[in-house]
């Protein structure tokens, strides 16, 4: 039988005012298992607390409820209380009879009698609780970061210099992302691989940074602290510890394939490196475009490599890494241009979009940064840049911003006219988005500094006509149309979820949003967490971020990942769900209910040596919320602290009273 | 490509199960045989090659023989009409079994026939009736020595009038016959009770929950019911009092129709068993038609679409929500 | 002998009992501003406190009826708010399949109600908290499910013809 | 004594006794037959048998044995009354009457029951022969005559315009002893009226003195029990429905102060009647259904020398897979 003391609070006169507390307590000690009962003025104050703590000692009570004010207020304030006598904070319950009580009702007698039945409701919670025990999860203090570019770099070296290694992976042979394909950067117009490339030199020489090029994740299981990723190194033909980065090879290969890297406007060769300045600089056959593999004979790469580093019969390896977090820095991709069958659908060569030309005029790209038309290598004199091209447009279901593209037509069109400064520059824009830091200025430089000419509209259609293209659209300001003859058209086109990222948020258990970019914990106040405990987000992953944006996103994730791995346990909220097995039906609600995929099904051995299937709930990950128990048929799952014994408790004692 | 579908002959039906036992395919097989009493069937449990002489497969193959793979672990062969299937598919989805284990002869229905139902039809006590038999279209009911024709409306099990799952959902072979329903789908009878006003609801179901003696029969013969031990059975803590009771009866019922709601696919077993002819269906029809027009759900049709309170989508409906 | 039957004693100033189970991120918390607001609403109603509005299990309103409340009310968080990311929308299924159960089976829908109240809706609170009463005031006792009368059921065999 | 009614003079009869008894008659209701407060309708002709059986009219499913009061200090008991209230009950057949008396020695031995004896003794018992053979019943096999018994205060047989009267107790004489209503008649009008019943069995199913050995014997062969039970599907229809089932649970209601204890139906063939803290001695399927069949069979000849089944048959034709008890009893006399 429990001992339970029950503590009226006066709050002053914000609760006796209304609430009749010494009737209150009184009635209260009528109720069972209610060994002593007792009101005061201020139970927060010290002599309050002090109160509470002598009579735990006096009447050896195991249960104390007190009725006050807000739970949300003093809860943690009154467990402390009583821990301070040995007891168990969990056995103390509160009976919210202010803010629900005394401060909204007038008569004295109505408040009277509700706070009794609030105060016997607590008590009877009270009765069925039982001690908790905040549960601590080994974390294995290693991170990987999915994703190589600005963001994903920025995490790892951030989680790296506190002195965590950090597994980096990237799909791609070489680390550096989107950001290596720019030319310059807004608004500082300062050359991209000029900050960039630093940057990967500092990952590649971090001790702390394992970089896995060419890699990708095959599997995630396990959870916070202690996941188990399955890496694949896809097979390079190139022997890493040996080849020296010389380029020999790539100099010899006789196959030309055109460059994924500059978006077909340039030629590769079979082994290659996507850039000069990769990292690491290690190049990779190709072998869907390698004579040897595709002919059977070639060799030339293994006859000119010095260092012997040619490796035809290399295979893909998988690894598996036990890693206590992971950070998913994935990025974007373009929409395709063919959505717009009214600007070419791809038939017009002279229509680009901006990461082409981005290529295009980088000094390091296929032209050598001069702007050329891809149909005949003249210089444009006349070029037209659209802006959201496959953004805010509700007909193909991508109705959101892509964030960056005035800026990037604003640097386009200063670029041009830096590049060929008779070059008319024309840009179709709806609105002109620049909220950012010296952003507007950069825009309003672009007007009248470099005279490229805005237009407020929509081009409605481009088509070829003797060599030019004839870009016609509505100018909305002048309320007319307009017809330009172009050399040259970069659509500014969306950006988008990458082609596989359902299959990764599933992976790792991230929920998406109906554009397929991952979806943060809280919008405004966890932006860089995720549902699932351990997983966290950065950059464009999440929706279309900038440069700024993404890296200030990575060191957030960072500092999450850092605080994750501060001690060597995790400390979890003990409230959290459990499983009867004996009780359990198998049939996996559970699972598809929690949303921080905190219940696995594993196996056990039953004492007489056979294996049984069974749930079980991660302490460390459940977050405590009780659906997977509000969804449990046979009732196997339990909520620590709000259990439905608890639960019937209270309910039963308002149908005895009332 | 065209669907090649295995079809077996009735006299196949033994050969196939014989061979199912030979190959090690399955270690029991479910099927029918002939009931002790007159236009019923009894389900046979066979466990080896030679049990599966009865095997019958007439009319009255009223049950759900999948309400028996709660309890028959292992590969199973098993008769499935339409509906049956459905709570096969169901079962998958639960997680109770696995479509591997099974090896699902699918049979023809063109309907079940309700002998209690026939008897009211025929104005005549079940024990009266001779026959029942198929006349094209309709049924000859014999009782007293006199025959009455009856339509199938008239004959038929509730749920074979609307049904739209003559042919199984998923099987391993069909055996040969028509799969057709009996009834059109709009042939399906309007519960009046829908239309009528609360407290007249209240009235009908306070009667008919009165009658409830909680023999859960309901519960026990449902295929969707598969919890190792109910919750209506729990004392710690007692979620509904075994008393008899209207109100706890009440409650028992309501609770029954959560726990079944998106893998119940109205078999209708619930309320041919009730011993005392509460119409449930009437309230497992309400939920079903709930689900379809909350959710979009149909249960046991699709072994892909995530079970309705597994799931939600945002735009789920909220007008009842302040 | 006898206490007088309990529908005498409610016909004379009946006032409905009510029990809102409220998610303590939003609604409680609600709630809480309600007071601190100072804004007054029917004492009618108790409130319980649970982590989440899914964590309300569609067979605790059974219950709750069962027990003789006259009233219930369930709020959560908005949609889109949940603490938890979906335990709001994994409980409004339920509740929707439920309170539609609840109504073909003769129980008004205004006995068994649902609001989605933020923390930052005080206001919301009491107008909600006092249409549940107003409307559970207008629907009577909840007769349905009354406890039995212990007096009347210790006296002799019920009739078999109720 | 043997006496004779018309129709219409029995209704008469039955409405004149309604001023000082509480009359009940088998009725329909919602397509159910079961015994009904008697509303001056006609009765029916050829009425077969209830589907509860009205044992449940002596030994309720539902039942509070006593309320319990604590108010200031001070604990009071009340224990439910015995019922008196006089009782006519027309229409039952010899099944249920010979279950009721079945269960006297149950419910009045060492622990009397004083509901189910008050209930028994109020009661004027009436019954009516039998003229078709149920659905799955062997009331015959287990030693019941549908066409005669003892078991009652008076027995009916139907005849073309009313009734014969077959008058075994005293209070049956007294109250069919009015001139007004009855005629005398003989015993060779009895006899003569015997008629067959209408879908019997040819011959009878089993030998009952075979199933009484075969109980005992088999009871040990658990491959059998497993294999005749393999289909059950642990319901309590068949407990439910029976008329000589006659298990039962306690539950306390309480409220503060206050507090009654009931008394309901309990079922042997669900898996949590034998539960116990740690152990449940009949988990599995078998060992409830060998304990049903062994009880009627075995058990309760033991304990008071004959089979508690008065072969009504409804386990058998409600039984929802057609676990036909017919046939375990014929397998248990082979």
């Amino acid at each position: 039988m429990a001992r339970i003391g029950v503590f009226v609070c006066h709050c002053g006169t914000n609760i006796a005012g209304t609430v009749d507390v010494k009737y209150a307590a009184e009635e209260m000690s009528k109720e069972k298992g209610v060994i002593i009962s007792r009101d005061y003025k201020y139970m927060c104050s010290d002599p309050g607390q002090n109160i509470i703590k002598e009579y735990i000692r006096l009447y050896k009570l195991d249960r104390v409820v007190v009725a006050s004010c807000s739970p949300l207020l003093h809860e943690r304030t009154f467990q402390n209380t009583v821990k301070d006598e040995g007891m168990n904070p969990y056995l103390m319950e509160m009976a919210n009879i202010r803010e629900q009580c005394s401060w909204v009702h007038k008569d004295r007698a109505e408040a009277t009698l509700k706070a009794i039945e609030l105060i016997k409701m607590s008590v009877a919670k009270a009765r069925m609780n039982e001690p908790l025990f905040p549960k601590g999860i080994p974390v294995e203090r290693k991170a990987l970061v999915i994703g190589g570019g600005i963001s994903g770099m920025q995490a790892a070296l951030d989680i790296a210099m506190v002195g965590h290694p950090v597994l980096l992976v990237e799909r791609s042979p070489s680390i550096g992302g989107r950001m290596a394909q720019f030319d310059k950067t807004f608004p500082t117009l300062d050359c991209a691989a000029c900050i960039l490339t630093p940057k990967m030199v500092d990952v590649r020489s971090n001790p702390n940074i394992r970089i896995l090029s060419y890699s990708e994740v095959e599997s995630v299981e396990g959870y916070v602290g202690n996941f188990e990723v399955k890496i694949r190194k896809k097979a390079r033909s190139v022997d890493m510890s040996k080849c020296t980065g010389c380029g020999e090879c790539m100099q010899k290969c006789p196959s030309r394939v055109e460059s994924e890297f500059d978006l077909g406007l340039g030629k590769r060769k079979a082994i290659y490196i996507p850039f000069p300045q990769a990292v690491p600089n290690v190049p990779v056959i190709d072998r869907a475009h390698c004579r040897y593999y595709t002919q059977g004979k070639c060799r030339v790469c293994q006859k000119v490599c010095p260092a012997e580093a040619i490796n035809y019969e290399q295979e893909d390896e998988v690894i598996t890494e036990k890693v206590g977090a992971i950070v998913a820095a994935t990025g974007f991709d373009l929409s395709d241009p063919n959505d717009y069958s009214e600007y070419g659908g791809g038939r017009y060569k002279d229509v680009i979009n901006g990461l082409q030309f981005e290529r295009m005029i980088n000094a390091s790209g296929p032209t050598e940064g001069h702007l050329k038309r891809p149909s005949d290598g003249k210089e444009p004199k006349t070029i037209v840049f659209i802006q959201c091209v496959g953004s805010r447009d509700e007909n193909l279901g991508r109705p959101y911003c892509s964030k960056m593209c005035c800026m990037y037509t604003a640097k386009h069109a200063i670029l041009t006219k830096e590049h060929i400064p008779d070059a008319q520059v024309y840009v179709f824009y709806i609105d002109i988005r620049a909220a950012g830091k010296n952003y507007e200025e950069f825009v309003r430089r672009a007007i009248e500094q470099y005279g490229a000419i805005y237009l407020r509209g929509r081009v409605s259609r481009i088509f070829e006509k003797n060599g030019k293209l004839i870009v016609r659209g509505a100018d909305t300001l002048l309320r007319s149309q307009v017809e330009i003859e172009a050399d040259m058209v970069v659509l500014a086109t969306a950006l988008v979820a990458r082609k596989d990222a359902v299959k990764v948020a599933q992976m790792l258990g991230i929920p998406y949003d109906q554009n397929q970019f991952f979806t943060e914990m809280h919008p405004k106040l966890a932006p860089v967490e995720n549902v699932t405990s351990g997983i966290y987000l950065t950059g464009a992953c999440q929706a279309p971020k900038d440069i700024p944006d993404s890296v200030a996103s990575a060191s957030g994730a960072s500092v999450k990942v850092c605080a994750l791995f501060a001690s060597e346990e995790l400390i979890s909220d003990p409230m959290t769900a459990q499983v009867n097995p004996a009780l359990c039906s198998l049939c996996r609600t559970c699972v598809d209910i929690c949303p921080f995929r905190a219940i696995i099904e594993e196996e056990v051995k039953r004492p007489d040596g056979q294996i049984q299937r069974q749930m079980r709930v991660i302490d460390g990950v459940c977050h405590g919320c009780g659906a997977c128990v509000a969804s449990c048929r046979p009732g196997a799952l339990s909520l620590k602290g709000y259990t439905d014994q608890q639960i019937f408790a209270e309910i039963e004692s308002l149908a005895s009273s009332f | 490509m065209s669907e090649i579908i295995p079809e077996v002959s009735k006299d196949g039906l033994l050969d196939l199960g014989k061979k199912l036992f030979d190959e090690r395919r399955v270690d029991y097989f479910l099927g029918y045989k002939k009931g002790t009493v007159r236009f019923k069937t009894t389900p046979l449990i066979a466990g080896k090659g030679e049990d599966l002489q009865e095997l019958w497969v007439e009319d009255f193959c009223h049950a759900n023989l999948s309400l028996y793979l709660k309890e028959i672990k292992g590969r199973v062969g098993i008769l499935a009409k339409g509906c049956d299937s459905r709570s096969l598919v169901s079962l998958i989805k639960e997680g109770q079994i696995k479509r591997e284990d099974l090896y699902i002869v699918g049979i023809p229905c063109a309907g079940q026939v309700d002998p209690g139902k026939a008897a009211k039809a025929a104005s005549c006590e079940p024990e009266e009736m001779e026959e029942i038999s198929r006349r094209g279209q309709e049924f000859v009911i014999r009782a007293n020595g006199q025959e009455k024709i009856l339509s199938k409306t008239q004959v038929l099990l509730d749920k074979c009038l609307c049904c739209q799952y003559p042919r199984p959902v998923i099987f391993d072979s069909l055996l040969k016959g028509d799969y057709v329903a009996p009834v059109l789908p709009a042939a399906r009878a309007q519960d009046d009770l829908r239309k009528k006003s609360v407290s007249e609801k209240w009235a009908f179901w306070s009667g008919q929950f009165e009658r409830c003696i909680r023999c859960y029969a309901c519960r026990n013969t449902c295929p969707a019911c598969f919890c190792p031990r109910c919750i209506v059975e729990e004392n710690m803590p007692q979620w509904v009092s075994p008393l008899p009771a209207g109100g706890d009866n009440f409650v028992f019922h309501l609770m029954r129709l959560m726990h079944v709601s998106g893998t119940c696919i109205s078999c209708g077993e619930c309320q041919r068993v009730c011993p005392m002819e509460i119409p449930l269906m009437k309230l497992n029809e309400k939920m079903t038609d709930d689900l379809r027009e909350l959710f979009d759900f149909v249960a046991g049709v699709d072994l892909e679409k995530v079970l309705p309170f597994r799931t939600y989508r945002q735009e789920d409906p909220q007008d009842f929500i302040r | 002998m006898e206490a007088k039957p309990e529908t005498e004693k409610k016909e004379k100033n009946w006032e409905p009992k009510i029990l809102a189970f409220l998610c303590r991120w939003c609604s409680y918390a609600g709630a809480d501003l309600t007071g601190s607001s100072r804004i007054s609403y029917p004492a009618n109603v108790r409130i319980l406190r649970v982590p989440c509005s899914g964590r309300v299990n569609p067979l605790f309103i059974l219950k709750t009826l069962r027990s003789g409340m006259d009233g219930i009310l369930v709020s959560g968080c908005h949609p889109g708010d949940c603490h938890y990311t979906a335990g709001n929308y994994n409980a409004r299924r339920k509740f929707a399949i439920l309170s539609r159960l609840l109504e073909y089976v003769g129980i008004d829908s205004r006995r068994v109600q649902f609001s989605w109240v933020s923390a930052s809706e005080g206001d919301k609170f009491a107008k909600v908290v006092s249409a549940v009463v107003a409307d559970v005031k207008a629907l009577g006792p909840n007769e349905l499910f009354q406890l039995p009368d212990f007096g009347q059921m210790t006296k002799g065999p019920a009739s078999p013809d109720p | 004594m043997y006496r004779k009614i018309t129709g219409e003079k029995l209704k008469k009869w039955l409405i004149g006794l309604s001023a000082q008894a509480e009359i009940l008659v088998p009725a329909k209701m919602n397509g159910l037959w079961t015994f009904r407060l008697f509303h001056n309708q006609e009765l029916p002709r050829n009425f077969l048998n209830s589907r509860i059986p009205p044992k449940n009219l002596f030994f309720e499913p539902l039942k509070a044995l006593l309320g319990w009061k604590a108010a200031d200090g001070s604990f009071q008991v009340n224990s439910c009354p015995a019922p008196e209230a006089a009782r006519v009950i027309f229409g039952l057949k010899p099944c249920d009457a010979r279950a009721l008396r079945l269960l006297q020695p149950v419910f009045t031995g060492d622990y009397p029951d004083v509901f189910y004896a008050g209930n028994l003794s109020r009661t004027l018992l009436l019954g009516q022969a039998c003229r078709v053979q149920c659905q799955g019943s062997f009331c015959s096999e287990v030693g019941i005559d549908r066409q005669d018994s003892l078991d009652f205060d008076a027995f009916f047989r139907e005849i073309p315009g009313g009734y014969l009267v077959r008058v075994i107790t005293e209070k049956g004489n007294t109250l069919t002893g009015e001139k007004e209503f009855f005629e005398e008649s003989s015993a060779g009008e009895w006899n003569s009226a015997k008629e067959e019943i209408r879908g019997k069995n040819e011959n009878p199913l089993f030998n009952l003195e075979k199933v009484k050995a075969g109980a005992r014997e088999r009871f040990p062969d658990e491959d059998f029990w497993m294999r005749v039970s393999a289909k059950c599907i642990n319901c309590g229809i068949c407990t439910y429905l029976c008329p000589t089932c006659h298990c039962f649970d306690l539950c306390d209601l309480q409220r503060p102060g206050q507090g009654v204890r009931l008394r309901c139906f309990d079922s042997c063939a669900f898996p949590d009647f034998t539960k116990m803290a740690v152990h449940n001695p009949r988990e599995e399927k078998w060992r409830r259904y060998r304990q049903r069949v062994s009880h009627k069979f075995n058990f309760f000849y033991e304990n008071f020398q004959t089979v508690a089944c008065v072969g009504c048959g409804r386990c058998v034709a409600h039984c929802p897979v057609n676990l036909d008890l017919r046939e375990v009893l014929l397998e248990m006399a082979r």
